[in-house]
């Protein structure tokens, strides 16, 4: 696949070479494309923080010029939603695996999708659990069979199924373009208080569920289907729907709802907690209990 | 029993009232306590209320007591001046603890009492309330008013008084509710006199100290958080934490802060865990069953050095058990919860004003060791009202610990985020600040935040993290003990929460008969303080007072050392609070008195 | 440091193989030791390995050490006789640890060791296997077989018996990549004859014994649960867990029962009450951060009194830690987690038969008493193989407790699902089974299963509860501790899991050094079995070997009633496995040795 | 609502009078329908186990003439799906709120519908958390507004999203006769080993969130809607989410795959521990260990 780029200009305080991947693994072009978004978007690294789950994925922060931290198996997007809610003015990106992200955190999901809060999430899937060695994950069918019904949760269809949702797209590791554009997107997306962005790269597992010479025949880039429009979640999902019957999986901005409101941008919560510039705020709560 | 024919008793005088209304869940008996608070706290009394309720929304026995006296008290007495009942089985339930000249208020809606139920020299003042408030107002619900005019009567407190009461606690209710509320206290009054209650049956004296403000453990405990610069909480509703989540969620977000119901536990300490990266000063809630889930986020917060104070407001266990009962049964979670060796700190309020101190200090205590800490509290201590002058808010003191600047950042020619120090502490940069990225992970790490196995890290890593502790000991952050009683005494208890207000108590009743008695209050049950384990060695007997079956915090202060053959248990786990004769009884016996 | 120029050594006969093998994660060094185990196991001996691997699928230092000798070894000894690197980190790291005359085998592909590097004695076979391998082969992965022939020629077993043992080993992979194994071992035994190792360096003494069999403590483990009538496992994976999970699934299916991988852990442990509440026996398995999950289900466990097994396989804490290193720093969270006071067993094995037979009695037990029982594993116990004697499968005996039939439900005239009763036991019904329908519930309840808060109900539950462990310990029913070296002698040791073989092959060597220990392996551990207790009270020192930094094992026995005077911690906790002389340091050194 | 009929004939062992439910309480219907389930389908209870979650909801078990168990919070789902794994002759049905079932159990939900067990499962929605005292559930609307994106989680929908579901239907507690057809449907379909039976029922909180006189407005029948077809997963979709915009919610069977493979009904899983007629078998594991 493709190899890192970044130096490590930002911070001199951790190494950001040496990763723990498998050559070829999959997880080498989502950083690669996460990495550049950086320097793309022009985020200062200093003022993003990334939250990872536990798994192969889950040491992506590792190798980003941002703040990094590496969360709970399956809890990735609490964490992040609870460090954008208490600073919205950070970038705040949450990665992990299909494992981390769909079946021990699939709850978070859901909730995630619901509380819509402004940050990109993006799912590594393997169809597989890398680090522990091969496990069956909710996007596995038995036996990684195949590509029709290819997933027991489609994590797009999940969204889709959600009043809230606002963004998901699909892409995948051996196509370094798209997967730049869509991360860019998903970033922007969330940055504009858009709410939550939704990003599935379908990332083979070199070791467990190398799957890079089958997956290119069954892809289909909605950006060249003509006609197909991500603003129609019932159109959406019917033609996830009938395509996924023909054992095609589409990517590209599979849906996008800019209608929706945008999320309060309130000032980070931690300002201000000096007690002398409390004070009298302080007594008018004092007040309320002489009630 | 004798029923009443005249007004032939003279008030007596008190200075300390309990009184006790009860009937089913929805029938309003804590309105009539709290409107009862409201104007004996007016009165210049301190007041302590306590509820016992079931798991139900209506039904089911359910009850709130009241304690209004001159001096402070943290617990209900051992007996009932006052009881309202509802339903008679409230009455029956009371009778063991009625006072010689009980009042025993009664809606007889369904039948008087059986004859004989109440012991000679209690007075019963029997009306059918709820008949009265269907016939005159269509609904049985005002009935509590009706029983509210009654009682107040009884006490010999003005009529105006208490609709003025009334009228400022039911303000945000609006007419026509006000109203007919007002409409069922005239009739309580009218009842009253038919009853020839005449100018009160009890007096209760009167002082001063209207300043006071009124308030339970757990709006104490969230006050403090708040005004320690507490802006995050993250909870899931469950009883008896969700009040912590209530009042966050009123009050944060006039200060900038944020206080939110996750979908579960996982995801509320998780997001108190997100939150507290950033630098804000977080907290998370819950009780036992919460806790046990939350587990592994507590270890992850141990782990990776993250500062987080978690409030468990424990109940009646194990697993859902018995939900709104009070119990002090996940002592050994807190203290030993979570995967693997990590530091945590676990305080414990006795008071309410310990409530709102203890707030402060858990808050700073998480920032400046980037540790968890635990505030133990119990159904009681968090749900019980008190009465208690006004906090001190000029003296309120932040320490953010090591929290770098820009400046100190730029200085730092390496800055590494878990850099080994003497004190355990690493200095922490929050996201924002230039050249101090960070890696936080719950993995072993290298000072630089880079995962490793590597076995000499790892030792210095175990040390660095442990070092964290012995600073806090050694520097006197802690929360401190507190000695009450005699402090010379060869005889001692400990207890902490549901257990501070009940000691006290004992302890003045001892001393009236001539046992004296040295208190010792932890107000850090981990790490164990020193002075707990040598209070127990340099005592002759010390009585270990909880609510739990297993000696939990006994045996805590066992294996730091105290003497297995000093201490006697004095445990009460059947969902009552502890009374105060739980604890006189004992050591009355050990001392050969009855 | 010597280099061979001719075969001037005369084979040294040993009876106790000591060897390591390392490299890059993937380099194949776990299939080196894994062939030579199968020789040597024909050739009689008894055999242990341990992994030694990072948490990452390729790359990284990993390695795989094997100890191959005639007495039955519980742990891998302090010296190494064989090492086999293909990497000079490998090299490095084992020098603390050669054996006087140690034999290295260096993959020289990538440059020669440094001069001097080897100490004087040890005898370096260095070849570039990797160059090698990509030359004849093509796949630099070959290398390792290429290894495995110079060591089997090092060690003088015949070329024919290697390459048998290939083709059993590697059956499953088939044409041709077992024709390319092959042709690589050739190449190793060309090197070997390069380097003139002749009939060999070594000469491992052959036994007898082929009937043994070769499992790890997982295996066992799952193993003695399948033959206890265990039906049901859920797990999600986990290092180092998922083994068991990965057997079961294998076996279980085979005979009518269902091993499955639950969405995480929640599910798991909620799937294994479901099943147990039909009758079937259940088990679940995890390490730290998924226990820390578990802690409410195994709350609900002890509440609703479910039968229940929860195997925990500790690794390397706090939070995620070092997830491939052994621990014992849950032995708290198993005595001590889950919200409130409930009853719980937590047994430990030792050796693999342990693990066997305590996983029958661990079965039986929990639905003797309907009780959550913990098996408290450790990274090494779990993962590492040994050699043992074959299983009686003859005298397996299942209890099933108070399991009523159809027959003596119709006979009750009532039945209560939580009767009391005066071992604490109710008996039980399983759906299917007429009139014998029941409630279960994790809140308080009457006798019938109905919720309740009623006090004295209540403290009449608790006692009833409480008494299954005092019907467990009355009946000796748990796992009994055993007495190992000089019963009489003053210095005692105490130590579970990880620590057993250690500590047996310590007492040898103190016993050489004319210094008397009794080892008490306690494979009871909560509730702390008197004998334990009792067994530090008498001897005038006890060390208490561990793998933890906070002594948990050590401050459990202080709790329940040890003299903390007598106790010396012997603490590892930097991801290494204990070794021998970490005992043998200590205890040599009490009494005045080096 | 309606008053339960069950006498205590089943069991001697526990009343089954008095529910801990307020007057009116919409979970008096669904127990109403449940209990007389049995009779109609002609189950034996004690063939039968009713798994409940915690909240008012979970107490349901304790009324109905089968062997219960109160679960966790949220843990409904794994436990039911436990016990019929272990026993698939058993009829296992979960029941709770949908604070149980969405929020804290919302993980679960969706792995059990992609496992698809043969279990029924009702799901009493109040939109609120009653027993904790009218707190917000993932299916209110802030300040419990509307009826147009009535929910911020359809769990209809969410069903919908995942392959594998293969029944869907909703009703209403003020519609007794709809409830028990739907109920009796609902178990036939797992007792059919059909897969996993989804019934949402509207059960309104009179005590924090009464709306039973707003519902009937809002609600529509799809057994009376002509072209309705519960078997066209795409069209089920897209006419949800217009009814949704219209501010209406379907009622009735919404969705079923009759198309799916029968779930494996393997014999329950205790049987036969004995170790004496295992031994043989026992050796052969033991051989294993031998190779
Ligand atoms: C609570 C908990 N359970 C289990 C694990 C073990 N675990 C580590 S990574 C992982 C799954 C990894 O799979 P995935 O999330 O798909 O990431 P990948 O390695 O495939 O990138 C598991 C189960 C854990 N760390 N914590
Ligand atoms: C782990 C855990 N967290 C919280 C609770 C407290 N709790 C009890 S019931 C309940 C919610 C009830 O709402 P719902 O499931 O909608 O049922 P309803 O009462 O509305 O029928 C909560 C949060 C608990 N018992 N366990
Ligand atoms: S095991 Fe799979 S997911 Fe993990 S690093 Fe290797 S290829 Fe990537
Ligand atoms: S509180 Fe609501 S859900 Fe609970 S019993 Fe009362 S009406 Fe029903
Ligand atoms: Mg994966
Ligand atoms: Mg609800």
């Amino acid at each position: 696949m493709t190899t890192l780029t970044t130096e490590p200009h930002v911070t001199q305080t951790f190494p950001i070479k040496d990763t723990i991947w498998c050559a070829g693994c999959g997880h080498f072009s989502v950083l690669n494309a996460l990495d550049g978004s950086f320097g793309r978007l022009g985020i200062d690294g200093k003022d993003a923080l990334v939250v990872a789950g536990i798994g192969c994925s889950g040491t992506i922060q590792n190798h980003v010029p941002a703040y990094g931290y590496h969360a709970l198996h399956g809890r990735a997007l609490p964490s992040a939603a609870g460090a954008k809610m208490a600073n919205p003015e950070l970038t705040v990106i949450a990665a992990g695996g299909d494992g981390d992200g769909l079946a021990i955190g699939g709850g978070h999901l859901m909730h995630t999708f619901r509380n819509n809060p402004s940050i990109a999430y993006i799912i590594m899937n393997n169809s597989t659990y890398g680090l522990t060695k091969g496990q069956a994950s909710p996007t596995s069918q038995g036996g990684f069979r195949g590509f029709a019904a290819r997933e027991q949760v489609d994590p797009v269809m999940l969204g889709l199924s959600i009043p809230a949702t606002t963004f998901l797209a699909r892409s995948y590791s051996g196509d370094g373009d798209q997967l730049e554009q869509l991360t860019d997107a998903a970033i922007r997306h969330a940055n504009a208080g858009r709410g939550f962005a939704f990003l599935e790269v379908i990332s083979p597992c070199v070791a467990y569920n190398d799957r890079y010479h089958e997956w290119p025949a069954h892809l289909v880039d909605v950006a060249r289907t003509p006609g197909y429009d991500p603003r129609d979640r019932a159109g959406v999902f019917t033609q996830l729907l009938s395509w996924d019957e023909e054992g095609r999986v589409p990517t590209g901005l599979l849906f996008l709802n800019e209608d929706a409101p945008l999320a309060d941008a309130a000032g980070p919560a931690q300002q201000d907690v000096d007690p002398a510039s409390n004070r009298e705020a302080y007594r008018k709560v004092l007040a309320s209990f002489q009630a | 029993m004798t029923t009443i024919d005249a007004p032939r008793y003279t008030a007596r005088h008190i200075d300390d009232l309990n009184m006790i209304c009860s009937g089913q869940g929805g029938d309003g008996s804590l309105t009539v306590t709290t409107v009862l608070a409201d104007l004996l706290r007016r009165d210049g009394l301190h007041v302590y209320t306590e509820r016992d309720v079931l798991s139900r929304i209506k039904g089911g026995y359910a009850a709130a007591s009241l304690r209004a006296s001159a001096p402070e008290r943290h617990a209900m007495g051992d007996h009932l001046e006052v009881v309202v009942a509802f339903e008679e089985q409230g009455v029956r339930r009371a009778i063991p603890r009625l006072a010689h000249d009980a009042v025993v208020v009664f809606d007889s809606s369904e039948g008087n009492l059986p004859e004989g139920l109440l012991p000679d020299g209690a007075r019963l003042l029997a009306a059918p309330m709820g008949r009265y408030a269907v016939r005159d107002l269509g609904r049985t619900l005002y009935k509590n008013m009706i029983a509210t005019g009654i009682v107040t009567r009884a006490l010999g407190i003005p009529d105006d008084e208490v609709r003025d009461a009334l009228r400022t606690r039911f303000k945000r209710l609006g007419q026509p509710i006000l109203g007919y509320n007002l409409q069922a206290l005239d009739l309580g009054f009218g009842a009253a006199e038919d009853l020839q209650v005449g100018e009160g049956l009890y007096n209760v004296t009167q002082t001063h100290g209207s300043e006071r403000i009124q308030l339970t453990g757990n709006e104490a405990l969230a006050f403090g958080f708040l005004v320690a610069g507490g802006r995050f909480f993250t909870g899931y509703p469950i009883t008896p934490a969700t009040d912590i989540l209530d009042w966050l969620q009123k009050w944060l977000p006039q200060f900038g802060g944020i206080a939110r119901q996750a979908e579960d536990e996982l995801a509320a300490i998780n997001m108190a865990i997100g939150a507290a990266l950033t630098g804000v000063r977080s907290m998370t809630g819950t009780s036992g069953p919460g806790l046990a889930l939350m587990q592994e986020g507590v270890s992850q917060a141990g782990s990776g050095e993250i500062p987080l104070v978690i409030v468990d407001t424990q109940r009646s266990g194990p697993s859902t058990g018995m939900p709104t009962k009070p119990e002090q049964s996940d002592i050994n979670l807190m203290c030993f919860g979570g995967n693997g060796d990590f530091p945590r700190i676990v305080v414990a309020p006795g008071s309410v004003q310990d409530c709102f101190e203890i707030g402060i200090q858990a808050t700073n205590l998480a920032e400046q060791f980037q540790i968890p800490v635990y505030v133990a509290m119990d159904q009681g201590t968090c749900q019980n009202l008190a009465t208690i002058e006004p906090f001190d808010l000029d003296s309120i003191e932040i320490d953010r610990g090591k929290r770098l600047t820009q400046e100190q950042v730029d200085a730092l020619g390496r800055y590494d985020r878990y850099a080994i120090t003497s004190d355990g502490v690493s200095p922490y940069t929050v996201p924002g600040t230039a050249h101090g990225m960070s890696l936080v992970t719950g993995n072993e790490r290298y000072p630089d935040g880079t995962v490793t196995t590597n076995p000499g890290n790892r030792r210095v890593m175990v040390a660095k993290r442990d070092r964290k502790l012995e600073t806090a000991v050694r520097g006197g952050h802690l929360p401190s003990s507190v000695l009450w009683g005699d402090a010379e005494a060869e005889i001692g208890v400990i207890g902490v929460g549901g257990a501070f207000g009940p000691i006290l108590e004992a302890l003045e009743r001892l001393e009236a008969r001539g046992i004296a008695v040295a208190y010792h209050q932890p107000r850090t049950i981990w790490p164990v303080p020193r002075d707990t384990v040598e209070f127990i060695n340099s005592r002759r007997r010390v009585f270990v007072a909880e609510l739990n079956s297993a000696a939990q915090l006994a045996k805590l202060f066992i294996r730091e050392g105290a003497d297995p053959a000093k201490i006697q248990h004095v445990l009460r786990f059947d969902g009552e609070p502890m009374r105060p004769n739980d604890i006189v009884g004992p050591i009355a016996s050990y001392c050969g008195q009855q």
